[in-house]
């Protein structure tokens, strides 16, 4: 199955590709989010009911649904690892969950700061921000999981395990608006045949959202470059690199015969 | 050549390499292993025999190479599950530590392990009497001594019908008797078609003549 | 091409009184966002430095091993 | 079968010799119940009130306080290793690991949660719904604390690791048996709940002991 | 004094080896909050009301969830042994296993008490009192704890008994505690209950760490 | 007669009795031990060696008997307690466990051992290296092998200044070269004008002519 696949998950072909995409990946996303930006702040008019505060959408939407996004992809990875041991699939898994972490954290900081004006309170123990929050402590114990053995291939393994069972609190998170009645306000664009939204307001949301997939995609790819170089030091092409930095004199020649 | 090979060994492994801590430990170990040997894992500590012992008893994985039982691999996750299955339940594997649970009795660990290893022998205080526990069988074991502990855990030995032993410095804590009483039961076994795969720090080829010897270089 | 839809750069700083919660949440996004990108470029930087250092860690214990080796061989 | 009846056999051996391990998360709910009137002060309808979520976060807690000791032992001394490599007896141990640890800290709970109906002042529907949804959900705390011990088994600091993981899965049975409570104490029917919980739970019993095993393979390889 | 400090940095080393984790006991403290709202209900006063009984079970619950493996670790390696055998080094090595697990469990929710007070919706003055009995409170947990893990360290040898008797010494901790956070947010003066927490934790740290010591020098010999 | 035993011996022991589960291990055991001399217990698994050891050490007290240290009496609850610690700060005492956390370097190991036990010398490199443990030195110990562990938990012997030093089983899990290593520094030690006491299943008299051994019969 999936052979044609094969070559990608070798470490080094990997490390290149990443190592080729990143900047065309980075430059984009910075791009697209400060087109969106931009745009979304100045250039859209104010909503009727909620007045200028509404531009927080902006953030607060691609953040929300990217981090779901990185939380999906990252099981799948951690799926592909546990299934079909393929390492750089399990390496993925510790390179997207710092990146999803902080996309939570966005979402929640930015509807907090959404919610003062609107609601009236910073926080409400509502559906949807107690899920969204149980999403950063899911992420916070992938993160704490993969780093709390000595062994890094096994904390991997480990972290990747618990994303697969923790994939069952996106849908709850999702479908918390319509299987509680909340404060938070159900699907407005995910609506596609008729999204609740003016299409003035709609294209800078939708910039957003490319935005922060690419930026997602662009940060895994420096720290799946980082996480490859990391596990797999022992092997000839490794070192060679790290020996190249040597010459270059990047690395400043240690007190080497210290107390021997 | 390879049914000829199947019929022969029951244990074999090509091109083995183990990483640990991005240290390469071994690479490239090969092994055969035919009913009836002993196989000794020599080498300095830290050289990674312990590391070796766990990969063939299909505890670790290895970063290269494959084991195969019977001539079936191991470690493949497509090969299946039957194979993998028969091999365990023909392995007998002592670690470094020792398994018995010291709040209950050399009995009761006996009964557990009766039970998980489907061990046919269940004349629990023959066994124990030979190793020189009578008396000692409803006595938690952590009043035992050292010795005493690791005897306990060494009673697997005249239980099982396991073909393939491994063990990992069964010696340790032993007494000069209780260790001339394992090296005779290694002989039984190995007579009666039983191959054993064993680290130890000690010399076996006085004793054991038909033994083979692997020296795994302590590498950095 | 949409137009600038605030009357004067001071009405785009107030945003409409929500200044506060709107500069908030786009300060902290970017700032977030800023730390997490700094912080995986740090480590993709620092990995092969440690990495040299490690090596060279390694020729010290070679250089030990060896050592020891003559040392031992007379007495052997 | 054989192997399973051993293992529980072996389990009970061990609590009967080992008190502690059951006294401890059972003193601990009753306890966090006692305190409650102290705390919040004695209103009779405050504390029917929050009695439901009391009792369940007390049992989520004591539950996950004797979680980390559950494969922690087997571990250290090396059992754990052996089971692995003998790998059939591995999958009738985990189940009796769970279900001896289920005896050991649920049933406790359910027996005296009559007593906690008498502290905190419930009504005979409430209590009801209380004992129903404990015996729903305890057995998928369970399982959950199960997965989380063996996760976080040869990491370095595993109780507290252990908690952060498992609270976020607890978080959805949490709401569910509330809600049952909740309604019962109002009158209402809470069957609906009720079923959520009894499929929550087959699921967990479905996916969750292999998760475990997983986990353990990975933790002792 | 020189043991104490090297006791003291091997503990700080042993939690900060565990990247950042001196941040899971934040975590775990959150979660627990979490926990409250959905159980019991997010009614901002009905939650103000409970808080200082969450807050108190939070407390008391990561001192218990850290206490058992206080001194387990360097039982099981023979550390102990070692050190009852050098006999001095003992009694600054078992001020040092308090204390750092007191900087450990307690400090930080000393610390995110703030933050508490926020999502509970506590007045400052009932924050206030809450760090307060913090600051008197958890040092005896911490004390009390170390004694439990002391007797139990070696099951058999008649330490259950006492350590369930140690666990019902938390209730008159707890009742002084929260009788303080209670009269605080009624405005009334709470330094007499304050008094109290200070009177049990001076009696505590005079005479608990020689019985620590004693029971140590029991379980190992 | 009293005074010049004293000067003497470093450790003597009267009429030392061990009880455990109601079995007496040992009954009337005397023993002295001068500078320079280094003790063999042998004895059969479950003999009493650890038991002695332990009671030697002052980790547990005697039922019967006494033990002195430059001749005044240690278990005796009216001595006075600056004997004890006296006795104390020159013991060295390492058992079956080897007292390493698992979770800190070597180096981290050593410096906590170094305030604990006073050890005067601080180069921890230096030692380290000697035990061939260069390059291990920041390294969590439970990275090791079990070998390796050991090798951590011996470096204190290179370290110490206790005159006296007790150790149950101290190679076990070692190499042969270690071991000589070992033994190297156990003359050294005895010449320096140290004593040990060791229990070991290896034989001792060829490298250490000057011992003696204390039989343990292990009785029933
Ligand atoms: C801390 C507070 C908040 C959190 C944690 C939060 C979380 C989320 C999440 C997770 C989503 C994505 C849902 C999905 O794609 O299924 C979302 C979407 C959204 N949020 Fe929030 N939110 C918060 C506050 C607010 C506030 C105060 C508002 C506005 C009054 C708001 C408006 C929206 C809108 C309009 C969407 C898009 C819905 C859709 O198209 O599906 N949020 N939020
Ligand atoms: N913790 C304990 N509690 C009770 N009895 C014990 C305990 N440890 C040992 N014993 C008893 O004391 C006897 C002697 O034990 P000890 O550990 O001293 O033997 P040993 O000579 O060191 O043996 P080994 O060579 O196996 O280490 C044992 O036979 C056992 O019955
Ligand atoms: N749990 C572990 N995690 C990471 N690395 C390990 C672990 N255990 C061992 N190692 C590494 O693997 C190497 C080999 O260890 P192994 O236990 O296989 O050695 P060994 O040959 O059995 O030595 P010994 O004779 O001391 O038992 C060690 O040098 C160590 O660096
Ligand atoms: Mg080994
Ligand atoms: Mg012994």
């Amino acid at each position: 199955m999936f052979k044609w696949l094969d070559p990608y998950a070798k470490p080094e072909t990997l490390y290149r590709i990443c190592g080729l995409w990143f900047p065309w990946l980075m430059t984009l996303a910075v791009l697209t989010l400060l087109l969106s930006t931009v745009w979304g702040l100045g250039f859209t008019p104010a909503d009727y009911q909620q007045g200028d505060s509404y531009r927080i959408i902006h953030i607060h939407v691609p953040a929300a649904i990217w981090s779901m996004g990185a939380y999906s992809s990252m099981a799948i990875a951690a799926f592909i690892a546990l299934v079909w041991q393929i390492k750089v699939a399990q390496w993925a898994v510790g390179a997207i969950a710092p990146i999803g972490a902080v996309y939570t954290l966005i979402a929640l900081l930015t509807g907090m700061a959404w919610g003062k004006p609107m609601w009236g309170t910073w926080w409400v123990w509502d559906a949807r921000l107690t899920s969204e929050l149980i999403l950063l402590f899911l992420y916070l114990g992938v993160i704490a999981l993969s780093g709390a053995f000595a062994d890094r291939q096994l904390g991997a393994k480990a972290s990747a395990l618990l994303a697969v069972v923790g994939v069952v609190n996106l849908p709850i998170i999702h479908f918390s608006v319509e299987w509680w009645n909340t404060l938070h306000q159900g699907a407005t664009i995910t609506k596609f045949a008729k999204p609740s939204i003016d299409p003035s307001m709609l294209w800078p949301l939708l910039l957003g959202i490319l935005g922060f997939a690419l930026l997602l995609a662009a940060l895994t790819c420096l720290r799946l470059r980082t996480a490859i170089l990391l596990n797999e030091q022992h092997r000839p092409w490794v070192r060679a690199l790290a020996q190249q930095s040597v010459h270059k004199g990047s690395v400043p020649q240690t007190n080497a015969g210290r107390g021997v | 050549m390879a049914v000829s090979l199947v019929s022969t060994n029951l244990l074999t492994a090509f091109a083995l390499c183990c990483v640990r801590q991005d240290r390469v430990l071994f690479d490239a170990v090969d092994l055969e292993l035919a009913a009836g040997e002993l196989l000794h894992i020599s080498g300095k500590n830290g050289a990674g025999k312990s590391s070796l012992l766990r990969i063939l008893a299909g505890l670790a994985t290895p970063d290269e190479g494959q084991v195969l039982w019977c001539g079936k691999p191991l470690s493949d996750p497509s090969s299946n599950s039957t194979s993998q299955s028969d091999f365990a339940s023909s392995l007998c594997y002592i670690g470094h530590l020792s398994g018995v649970q010291p709040q209950l009795t050399a009995l009761e660990n006996l009964e557990f392990w009766q039970a998980a290893f489907a061990l046919k022998n269940t004349d629990y205080y023959a066994v124990l009497a030979t190793l020189g526990l009578a008396g000692l069988e409803d006595i938690p074991c952590q009043m035992m001594s050292a010795g005493q502990q690791r005897r306990v855990s060494l009673a697997r030995l005249w239980l099982t019908q396991a073909k393939l032993w491994i063990l990992d410095e069964p010696f340790t804590a032993l007494d000069q008797g209780a260790i001339k009483l394992l090296q005779q039961r290694f002989k039984q076994h190995l007579e009666q078609g039983g191959a054993i795969i064993l680290t130890t720090h000690q010399a076996m080829e006085q004793q054991f003549p038909q033994s083979r010897t692997l020296e795994l270089v302590y590498r950095w | 091409m949409p137009e600038f839809y605030f009357e004067s750069l001071s009405a785009f700083w107030q945003m409409g009184g929500y200044a506060l919660f709107v500069w908030l949440s786009f300060g902290s996004t970017y700032g977030l966002l800023a730390a997490l990108w700094w912080f995986s470029q740090r480590s993709q930087s620092r990995i092969l430095q440690d990495l040299a250092k490690k090596q060279q860690r390694e020729h010290r214990v070679r250089a030990q091993q060896q050592l020891e080796e003559e040392n031992n061989e007379p007495k052997t | 079968m054989v192997m399973f009846k051993a293992a529980f056999v072996r389990e009970w051996r061990l609590l009967a010799r080992q008190k502690a391990d059951w006294l401890n998360p059972l003193m601990f709910f009753v306890i966090v119940l006692t305190l409650f009137p102290l705390g919040v002060g004695a209103k009779p309808n405050l504390l029917a009130e929050i009695a439901p979520g009391i009792v369940w976060i007390a049992a989520l807690l004591s539950v996950l306080l004797g979680a980390e000791r559950l494969f922690k032992e087997d571990f250290r001394q090396g059992t754990l290793e052996q089971l692995v490599a003998a790998r059939d007896p591995l999958f009738p141990y985990v189940l009796a690991k769970i279900s001896s640890s289920w005896c050991s800290t649920a049933l406790p709970l359910l027996l005296i949660s009559p007593l906690i109906a008498l502290l905190l002042g419930l009504s005979t529907a409430a209590w009801q719904a209380i004992v129903l949804s404990l015996l729903l959900g305890t057995p998928l705390l369970n399982l959950l604390a199960a997965l989380g011990a063996a996760l976080t088994l040869s990491a370095d600091k595993g109780g507290i690791l252990l908690a952060l993981l498992i609270l976020p899965l607890y978080i959805p049975l949490l709401i569910f048996a509330s809600a049952a409570v909740d309604n019962a104490t109002l009158g209402l029917d809470y069957s609906a709940q009720l079923a959520v919980l009894a499929a929550m739970l087959c699921l967990a019993a479905a996916l969750v002991p292999l998760a475990v095993l997983k986990a353990l393979r990975l933790n002792v390889g």
